[in-house]
């Protein structure tokens, strides 16, 4: 058989083969793993008769329903690597190719297949943390919908036949249009110019629909030469951030969150001592960073540019256009105030960040600014080879490709389904020859006359230059899953048919070849075993900053802007981005970090605006922009500015597998770009109305409200430097009493874990990992809105203080592991116990599923399998491998809940005991403690004094939730410090202060868990769980 | 001018003079005759109805507890509302059978038969729900009872769960062997009235040989009243472990210590109202009018006031306590159920347990079937719903505003509800048409007392 | 039926009203018989003291069951818990009797219920479908409203004509005798 | 009707009831559903692989072929590489000259680098985690769970390794020299359910 073919038979079979035998993978769940996948999909006849013997074993009262322990094989390798050994674990180094920014990867392979992917220590941008896309990256691997061979229109091809087809065309071919990613590697780049140089006329394009296009145009024309500035909030003492959310969407968030926890460290020995900085974010939707800002202030994007030079003003002395500003647009003067005040007294230690999708004048504007405080150098870093290529215009694509070429390759790319405007269809039929090469059989690649599958960035040789001087590698964890191959591999192969016969390009044998060749030319003195290892090389590069040209800047910041009654933001969705990571259902299951949505988008707008239009959450909206319409639910979102709506990208596909035509949702493509093609995801004249129907939106956390109640703790800086324990005045704790006597946990560990609210920024990467880590289940839409879904960990968001710009408290809420544990106490069976070391354990096996443990657990922590949501994975041949082998994959009507993965604390205590010592402090690292990009979360030993636990549980902000009840909490909680500008106050609200009395119970999510009776005519999935409306639908009081 | 002491005297126990034999035919009429066309319909129907059942356990078990609307915050549904309403239902069998026994009240020989059998098939309808609302039931049948195995691991007996197992076992034990004990002598009746064989055999196998000899007697009366003497206690204790299963939990609403006595003040409430439901009923089908008098359902209804009163004391007590106790939570639970998204159930359940029932003070009303029916067919109404308000509205908003949920039943819960009243129904109609539904011996041996005015009191 | 062989095995004699057979059960109690016995369609009070039967044991056994089950549910639940797998349970003490004492009071219930219904079944003799009375055509009667005194041959100092004058003598004017069939074949079953 | 023929029947159907019922629950699951977990199971494997000549007579040690037992949670079947050290040469004939059949196999495999399937003969459920590399290095033999492998020709399942069989050997009182003993523990070896099941 040919290479290809051997190479894929050794990873699937090979994997099929172990997947019966008991070395490798312990996914065998209770049920016997012959139920071989029905033909169909549907329940296979072994599976039906399995659950008939079930049910008549229940009725009958008599036959166990045991079924035969089915016979298991041991495959023993003809001849195997000594390193690897079954059930043993091993690292190795990589890359984020496909993800928005390519952050280093160190992942963990089993029985030579990846299941868990975590950042690389080494590497100096994301230092080992990793956020939910990273997380998330692993199921896309072992995904089904994934184009699996190459597609002629509908029926399947060989490569070979591909290949031949398109040379055939490439010879003959004049002009060609390659379009790509914004996200290149230099291998890749090389690669391509190489294919592009045997073409007359042939061009490069970038497509991307979620990019920072105006601000780095506007960057290129003030001074005049390509690259980015780099924000540096270690370094800053006040942060002033205008629409950017560095914390979430936009640029290299992970770099940005290490930084800014940094700054926001509390020193707990000298509360003195402490030098926080101070956020100031004035912002239109609320987004992440908003909600760790002191102070927050609401502001449409079109009086941004005019915002910014009033504080210029200000600085020099002129206050007056400040405050006549402040009072247009309904803005806090007194924090107006604090922020020239602030710029004025940290000159040198300021920062101010205008968010990528604003029009080009902000950022002029912000310019000036940062240069009046003479940023640069101080807290921006000047970066002359971005990440990122440049974007190209719209127009200009559209102008090449209407006069038709020869050929069009499309890499990884979607432009059908995200072209700005929409209409790439027409231009794409204009092509003699359309390529689409990408992972999945998206709208692009059936539109094309050839769909090739590339392979995923797991299965892949690349490298990546994140920056200048920085250079890290891809390589594959496993040979591919389907007949597939790498973008660049094709590109290789096309160049070298083409290439006459002794051009060079032809020694390489495959693009790995290539790839080496490429690092020894840069890296003469590394060797590619070392690169390989480490993952990630530095050069240390001395950038001069570039000058500043001042009369470009003030021509572009006299750019005026006209805005019409309502306004638009379009951002990136947190999880699925632009839609590349739509068909992975861990990603469209992950709750929204501020609105709690799971699986949808929806038009974000505040509650005075949705008052004004007289809409309920789920309302259609109909909003149209310079004559294209779109029809989108509304979400009420406090904290959003009022007469705007944010849109998200990434939903509404139409195509690309299962999981995307589940999520649904809306393609806000065709708005992009319609009022200001310079800055398409930024509208400034839209019209919004209320639309008939609506579409239940589905929410994962209902209500927002403490009601007064101690769960989140905060305090300003001045109140902790007054009394670092002002944690106690703020809740009432009663004498605590036992009835019998506590258990000693004296000797051996004593399992705690302790969570810095300080740090948290509430963005969910904890969720995924701990997800990955488990083999969580994904229960989908509907589901979901049941209230079923089976998240371990969960970040609950509580809203305080003013309801139209509320202040958020983030609080990573998972199992307390409680020594007085009321699930112990009321399981029958004893399913759920108490180890020596503190962990309440659940052994799945055990489990009858009478539920009352949830029901008993005050913090709800519990997760019950109401279906049997992990069949259809179980029982996929390629899905199934995505499961830790570490961890049991429970079964149907089984009760499941965080262990403070225990499978890594039992793994550690082994190696330790058997090598005769003790577990050292850090030996042990849970899932979400090494996946947090704050390092909020920290796991160990309390017993051990010296341990970092045991530190923060002395720390005079530690307290623990529910701690009146005496069920003796594991997660000792610190509260968050908030740094309001004397002059202000307590501007954002404390958790804990005007809100126990005010009686707005910010539940602004639509009437709770209910389908409408609109809904009742949707296609209910099971005939049997239709439900009844009840005669009080609008009951929603306080 | 003496006052009119009649109303003092206590009311004949049967109305008019009637000699054994007769009393045999009129309560063995409906047993020795061919099933009336008006039965086999009812038996149908209600058959029909018990149908829903199996097919609902049978849909559960093939695709899990899913079907059902249970969900995170709220783990029970309307299973567990079932299960304490017909536990509930079935104490008042125990409670006539056994603590009017003990004190002695004679009007009870009429309805004693007929509740003990209520109490059984409402133990049975009961029994069904813990074991089918668990996620794995042929599993859970199993690992509940501690017997030997090879896995070395028992059960959690501090579980109110295991609890429950060993509560309403026994309690379902007891009860009907204490029935199948009052009911042998009648069988043996009925033994030797029979004519067909096949009847013989079969009354004749159940009656073990009854000869009513009095070596036998003396056993059976110690043995009777030592089950009244055990039903007293169990039935209080049964009830009381069935709000254990609430009251030992941490939620706000639930781990009150009112919850035993207000738990069987409610079991004896909502047990004698289906009670008197179902006795106006048998009477008028089976025309034993003068043997289950208006008298009885006169006294019935004074309990049902009494204990309307005291689970109307129990409500007003939650509030209170919820106010003086100052703990935020629970203040917010119950606000939360008088005005929350559940106010509809908390206020048909006050309405129907507490404000309807004071009619009942008019003896007018007590004595009328006209009157006091639609009454008693509301507290059973009311009564769910007060169970239905317990379990829901305390789990869906407790401690953290974060995890708070909606419940809303599915078809699947309503048809094991439905079928449920079906199966109890269907039972109630086959025993009234196969065993004798009062207590013919009993019957007699008051006979003697009140008509021959023989003196002496009868033990 | 009436053709197959039959012997007689006692006198009985039939009353019509209780109180009257509580004064005949006096006399034959008085006249030394010790294998008689009377039959009644509802307990008679005052029947038991004049037939000289002592009050029912069943009463102390079952209390004493009850006493046993207490004790075997403190030592199932304590043993199972605390000695043969002992698993630390939400912070409270291995052997936590107050959590057990449900467990207690359920199985003292339970074992003295199944007691005292073996008892009635063992000392009433139940469990015993075949009789004399059947086959005199003396059971319909005695359990519908007539009081029956059966005296059996079995007792030493019976007589056939001894019996019946005592039987009149007390004032019964139906007395009849009483017989039992032979078996149609010997097989065992 | 009842006669004492009635009684005796009826005594005799309620014996054979109660008796055919405490057989059937006793020895009905067994009988129905025979499972590969119990004492004395010995599949058939595909090279008849003798411990009793391996490891009985040449006395090979146990760790030379289950190289994984000291290091993981699995004891490793050894790849036919390790057979191969040996049986390049080592190629035993049977009476009649040939070569054995199980060499045949072995060396049919060998050239086509196949892998063996052997069949798994001490199997334990798919949610209990057992750890070879603790017990080996608490000091506990391989013969102590597996049995006398070094006299079985064909290797056989000793034991029934249900739950109930690992707690009492876990719940023993520490043996004096053993790290339990050191550290005071009650028993051998933790008992609580994380030990083995995750």
């Amino acid at each position: 058989m040919s290479e290809q073919e051997k190479r894929r038979y050794h990873s699937l079979e090979y994997m099929r083969r172990l997947q019966t035998s008991a070395l490798s993978t312990h996914v065998e769940n209770l049920t016997s793993p012959e139920d071989a996948a029905a033909p169909d999909g549907g329940i296979s006849r072994r599976e039906l008769l399995g659950r008939i013997s079930k049910a008549s074993a229940a009725l009958a009262i008599g036959a166990t329903g045991c079924e035969r322990k089915p016979r298991r094989v041991i495959v023993s390798r003809a001849e195997g690597p000594e390193y690897q050994q079954p059930g043993k674990a091993l690292h190795y180094a990589s890359t984020f190719t496909e993800g928005p920014f390519p952050y280093g990867l160190n992942i963990k392979t089993v029985d030579g297949r990846p299941i868990k992917i975590d950042g690389n220590p080494d590497h100096p941008i994301n230092g080992g943390v990793s956020n939910a896309q990273v997380q998330a990256w692993i199921l896309s691997l072992y995904d089904p919908d994934r184009l699996q061979s190459p597609m002629r229109g509908e029926e399947t091809a060989s490569w070979a036949k591909a290949d031949a087809a398109i040379v055939e065309v490439l010879k003959s071919a004049a002009s060609v249009v390659v379009m790509t990613r914004s996200t290149l590697g230099p291998s890749e780049r090389a690669m391509l110019e190489e294919f592009l140089r045997r073409f007359p006329r042939a061009r490069h394009f970038v497509h991307e629909s979620a990019h920072d296009a105006p601000r780095r145009a506007a960057w290129r024309k003030i001074y005049g030469v390509e690259g980015e500035w780099l924000p540096r909030f270690d370094a800053a003492e006040i942060i002033v951030s205008v629409d950017a959310d560095f914390l979430g969407v936009d640029g290299p968030s992970l770099e940005h969150t290490r930084q800014f926890v940094q700054a926001r460290a509390v020193n707990d020995a000298d509360p003195a001592a402490t030098a926080m900085c101070r956020l100031y974010a004035v912002e239109s939707a609320m987004t992440l960073t908003g909600s760790n800002a002191d102070h927050r202030l609401r502001l449409r994007p079109s009086a941004m540019a005019a915002f910014l030079r009033a504080l210029r003003a200000a600085l020099r002395g002129d206050a007056m256009r400040l405050r006549r500003l402040a009072e247009e647009h309904g803005l806090d003067e007194r924090v107006a105030d604090a922020i020239v005040d602030d710029l004025r007294r940290h000159r040198g230690g300021a920062l101010v960040v205008a968010g990528g999708h604003l029009p080009e004048n902000v950022h002029a504007a912000a310019a000036f600014l940062n240069h009046d405080l003479d940023a640069p150098g101080n807290t921006l870093e000047w970066n002359p080879q971005p990440a990122t290529l440049p974007v190209s215009a719209p127009s200009e694509v559209a102008a090449v490709l209407s006069q038709g070429v020869d050929a069009l390759i499309l890499l990884g790319v979607n432009p059908v389904y995200d072209w700005p405007g929409g209409g790439f269809e027409a231009l794409l039929s204009k092509a003699a020859l359309s390529v689409g090469h990408d992972v999945y059989r998206t709208e692009t690649l059936a539109a094309c006359s050839w769909a090739l599958p590339s392979n995923h960035g797991l299965e892949s040789w690349n490298d990546a230059a994140p920056r200048a001087g920085l250079r890290s590698w891809c390589q594959p964890m496993i040979a591919p899953l389907f007949d597939t191959r790498q973008e660049a591999e094709s590109l290789l192969r096309w160049t070298q048919i083409l290439a006459d016969p002794d051009d060079t390009i032809r020694h390489f044998g495959d693009w790995h070849d290539y790839l080496k060749h490429q690092v020894a030319q840069t890296f003469a003195d590394v060797s590619w075993e070392t690169c390989l290892r480490t993952g990630v090389l530095r050069t240390d590069t001395h950038t001069a900053l570039p000058d500043f040209d001042a009369t470009a800047a003030e021509a572009l910041e006299q750019q005026e802007t006209v805005a019409g009654s309502f306004e638009a933001v379009i951002l990136p969705h947190y999880a699925v981005h632009d839609g590349r990571f739509a068909n992975n259902a861990w990603l469209q299951e992950l709750p929204d970090p501020i609105s709690k949505m799971v699986w949808d988008n929806a038009a974000a707008i505040s509650p005075k605006t949705a008052a004004a239009l007289g809409v309920r959450e789920g309302d259609m909206l109909r909003i149209a922009a310079n004559g294209t319409e779109l029809r989108v639910p509304a979400l009420i979102v406090p904290g959003t500015m009022d007469q705007v709506a944010v849109l998200t990208l990434g939903h509404g596909r139409s195509a690309g597998g299962e999981v995307v035509l589940a999520a649904g949702g809306v393609n806000v493509a065709p708005l992009l770009g319609r009022d200001n093609p310079h800055a398409p995801r930024t509208l400034l004249r839209v019209e919004v109305s209320k639309d008939s129907g609506r579409r239940r939106l589905v929410r994962t956390q209902q209500a927002f409200a403490l009601h007064g109640r101690p769960i989140v703790i905060d305090g300003t800086l001045a109140e902790f430097q007054a009394d670092p324990a002002f944690v106690e005045h703020k809740r009432h704790l009663p004498r605590e009493a036992d009835l019998y006597a506590p258990f000693d946990y004296s000797k051996g560990h004593k399992w705690e874990m302790a969570i810095n609210l300080n740090a948290c920024t509430g963005c969910n990467a904890c969720m995924i990992a701990c997800q990955a880590e488990n083999n969580i289940a994904v229960v989908g839409r509907e589901e979901c809105d049941r209230g079923r879904d089976m998240h371990w960990i969960r970040v609950d968001r509580y809203l305080t203080g003013d309801p139209e710009n509320p202040a958020a408290h983030h609080q990573p809420m998972l199992c307390q592991h409680c020594d007085n544990a009321p699930c112990e106490n009321v399981c029958p069976v004893n399913a759920t116990t108490h180890s020596p070391e503190g962990l309440n354990e659940m052994a799945y096996n055990r489990c009858v599923g009478t539920r009352y443990c949830s029901n008993n657990c005050p913090y709800k922590v519990r997760r019950f399998n109401f279906r049997a949501y992990q069949d259809k994975m179980l029982r996929d041949p390629v899905q199934e491998l995505a499961h830790n082998p570490q961890v049991t994959v429970r079964d149907v009507g089984v009760m499941e809940k965080c262990t403070f993965c225990v499978q890594r604390i039992n793994a550690a205590k082994f190696a330790a005991r058997n090598r005769g010592e003790n577990v050292k402090d850090g030996a042990v690292r849970t899932a979400c403690q090494e996946a947090c990009p704050a390092q909020a979360i920290v796991f160990g030993d309390a017993n051990d004094p010296e341990s970092l636990v045991a530190k923060l549980k002395r720390s005079g902000r530690r307290f623990r939730v529910l701690e009146e009840l005496n069920v003796k909490p594991n997660v000792n909680y610190l509260a968050r410090i908030r740094n309001p500008h004397p002059g202000v106050g307590d501007a954002a609200e404390s958790a804990h202060a005007k809100d126990s009395k005010d009686k707005v119970d910010m539940v602004y999510a639509q009437a709770p868990v209910r389908p409408d009776p609109i809904n009742v005519a949707a296609p209910v999935n099971s005939v049997h769980s239709v439900h009844f409306v009840h005669p009080n639908n609008e009951g929603q009081s306080a | 001018m003496s006052a009119d002491t009649s109303i003092l005297k206590p009311a004949p126990l049967i109305e008019g003079r009637i000699t054994p034999r007769e009393l045999d035919d009129a309560v063995f009429a409906p047993v020795e005759s061919f099933p009336t066309g008006r039965w086999l319909i009812a038996v149908s129907v209600t058959g029909a109805i018990a149908l829903l059942f199996p097919i609902c356990i049978a849909n559960t078990i093939l695709n899990g507890i899913g079907t059902w609307g249970v969900n995170q915050p709220v783990g029970w549904g309307l299973a567990i509302v079932n299960f304490v309403f017909w536990v509930g239902i079935g104490h008042a069998g125990t409670l006539i059978s056994a603590i009017l026994f003990l004190f002695r009240q004679k009007w009870r020989t009429g309805i004693a038969r007929f509740a003990e059998a209520m109490t059984i098939f409402a133990v049975f309808c009961a029994m069904q729900f813990p074991l089918f609302h668990t996620g794995r039931p042929w599993l859970a049948m199993f690992w509940l009872i501690p017997y030997p195995n090879d896995q070395r691991i028992y059960q959690n007996f501090r579980s109110p769960l295991e609890w429950d197992v060993f509560a309403v076992g026994t309690y379902g034990l007891i009860s009907f062997m204490f029935w199948y004990l009052g009911l042998i002598p009648d069988l043996a009746t009925a033994r030797d009235r029979a004519k067909h064989p096949f009847r013989k055999f079969v009354y004749g196998l159940l009656s073990v040989g009854w000869s009513g000899s009095n070596r036998a007697w003396t056993h059976y009366e110690k043995a009777y009243l030592m089950f009244a003497g055990l039903s007293t206690p169990l039935v209080l204790s049964v009830h009381s472990i069935v709000s254990f299963d609430f009251a030992v939990s941490v939620i706000p609403g639930w781990h009150t210590t009112i919850f035993p006595p207000y738990f069987v003040a409610g079991a004896i409430f909502s047990g004698f109202a289906m009670v008197a439901t179902l006795i106006v009923i048998l009477r008028r089908m089976f025309h034993l009018k003068h043997i289950i008098t208006d008298n009885h359902l006169d006294l019935m209804n004074k309990i049902v006031i009494v204990t309307s009163l005291m689970v109307g004391y129990a409500y007003a007590m939650e509030f209170f306590i919820a106010w003086y106790g100052g703990v935020a939570v629970e203040r917010y639970v119950f606000m939360n159920r008088a005005m929350g998204p559940y106010a509809w159930a908390y206020w048909t359940m006050v309405i129907c347990n507490v404000v309807v029932p004071q009619l009942l003070w008019i003896r007018r009303v007590r004595r009328s079937v006209l009157l006091m029916y639609p009454i008693v067919l509301l507290i059973n109404v009311g009564m769910w719903f007060e169970r239905f308000v317990i379990v829901i509205t305390s789990l869906h908003r407790d401690y953290l505003p974060s995890s708070w949920g909606m419940y809303i039943p599915t078809w699947t819960d309503i048809g094991l509800f439905v079928g449920s009243f079906g199966i109890f129904l269907t039972f109630i109609l086959l025993f009234c048409r196969f065993l004798p539904s009062v207590s013919v011996t009993e019957m007699k041996a008051a006979l003697l007392h009140t008509q021959s005015a023989h003196g002496g009191d009868h033990e | 039926m009436s053709e197959l062989r039959h012997k007689q095995v006692g006198v009985a004699g039939l009353y019509d009203d209780p109180s009257a057979l509580v004064r005949a059960a006096v006399e034959v109690r008085r006249a030394g018989y010790t294998r008689w016995d009377c039959h009644t369609p509802y307990p008679v009070h005052g029947l038991d003291t004049a037939m000289g039967i002592p009050e029912s044991p069943v009463g102390g056994i079952g209390l004493l069951a009850g006493f046993a089950g207490l004790g075997t549910a403190i030592g199932l639940t304590g043993w199972l818990s605390a000695w043969h797998y002992p698993i630390h349970i939400g912070g409270k003490p291995l052997f936590s009797w107050q959590a057990f004492v449900p467990i207690y009071f359920e199985l003292f219930v339970l074992f003295a219920g199944l007691t005292v219904m073996g008892l009635v079944f063992a000392l009433g003799r139940l469990g015993r479908w075949h009789s004399p009375l059947h086959d005199s055509g003396i059971m319909p009667e005695v359990t519908c409203d007539r009081f029956a005194i059966v005296l059996e041959a079995s007792d030493p100092n019976y007589s056939e004509d001894a019996a019946r004058a005592l039987l009149a003598q007390t004032g019964c004017r139906d007395i009849r005798p009483l017989i039992e069939y032979e078996e149609e074949d010997d097989a065992f079953l | 009707m009842f006669t004492r023929k009635f009684d005796r029947r009826v005594y005799v159907a309620v014996g054979v009831f109660l008796f055919s019922g405490a057989v059937a629950a006793s020895f009905g699951p067994y009988v129905l559903w025979p499972s590969n977990r119990e004492a004395g199971y010995a599949p058939e494997q595909p090279i008849p692989f003798s411990h009793a000549v391996h490891a009985g007579t040449l006395k090979i040690d146990c760790m030379y072929c289950h190289t994984g037992a000291e290091t993981g949670a699995q004891a490793t079947v050894p790849p036919l590489s390790t057979c191969m050290n040996c049986h390049e040469e080592v190629q035993p004939v049977d009476s009649r000259g040939e070569l054995k059949p199980g060499i045949v196999t072995l060396l049919d495999h060998w050239e086509s680098r196949r892998p063996l399937l052997w069949n798994k003969v001490s199997d334990l459920a798919d949610f209990a985690y057992f750890d070879h590399s603790r017990h080996i290095s608490a000091g506990i033999s391989c013969q102590e769970c597996h049995g006398p492998v070094e006299k079985m020709d064909r290797v056989r399942r000793e034991w029934g390794m249900k739950m109930s069989w690992c707690l009492n050997c876990h719940m023993q009182t520490p043996p004096p020299d053993s790290a339990a003993a050191v550290r005071g523990d009650a028993m051998r070896a933790p008992i609580h359910c994380t030990t083995c099941h995750r």
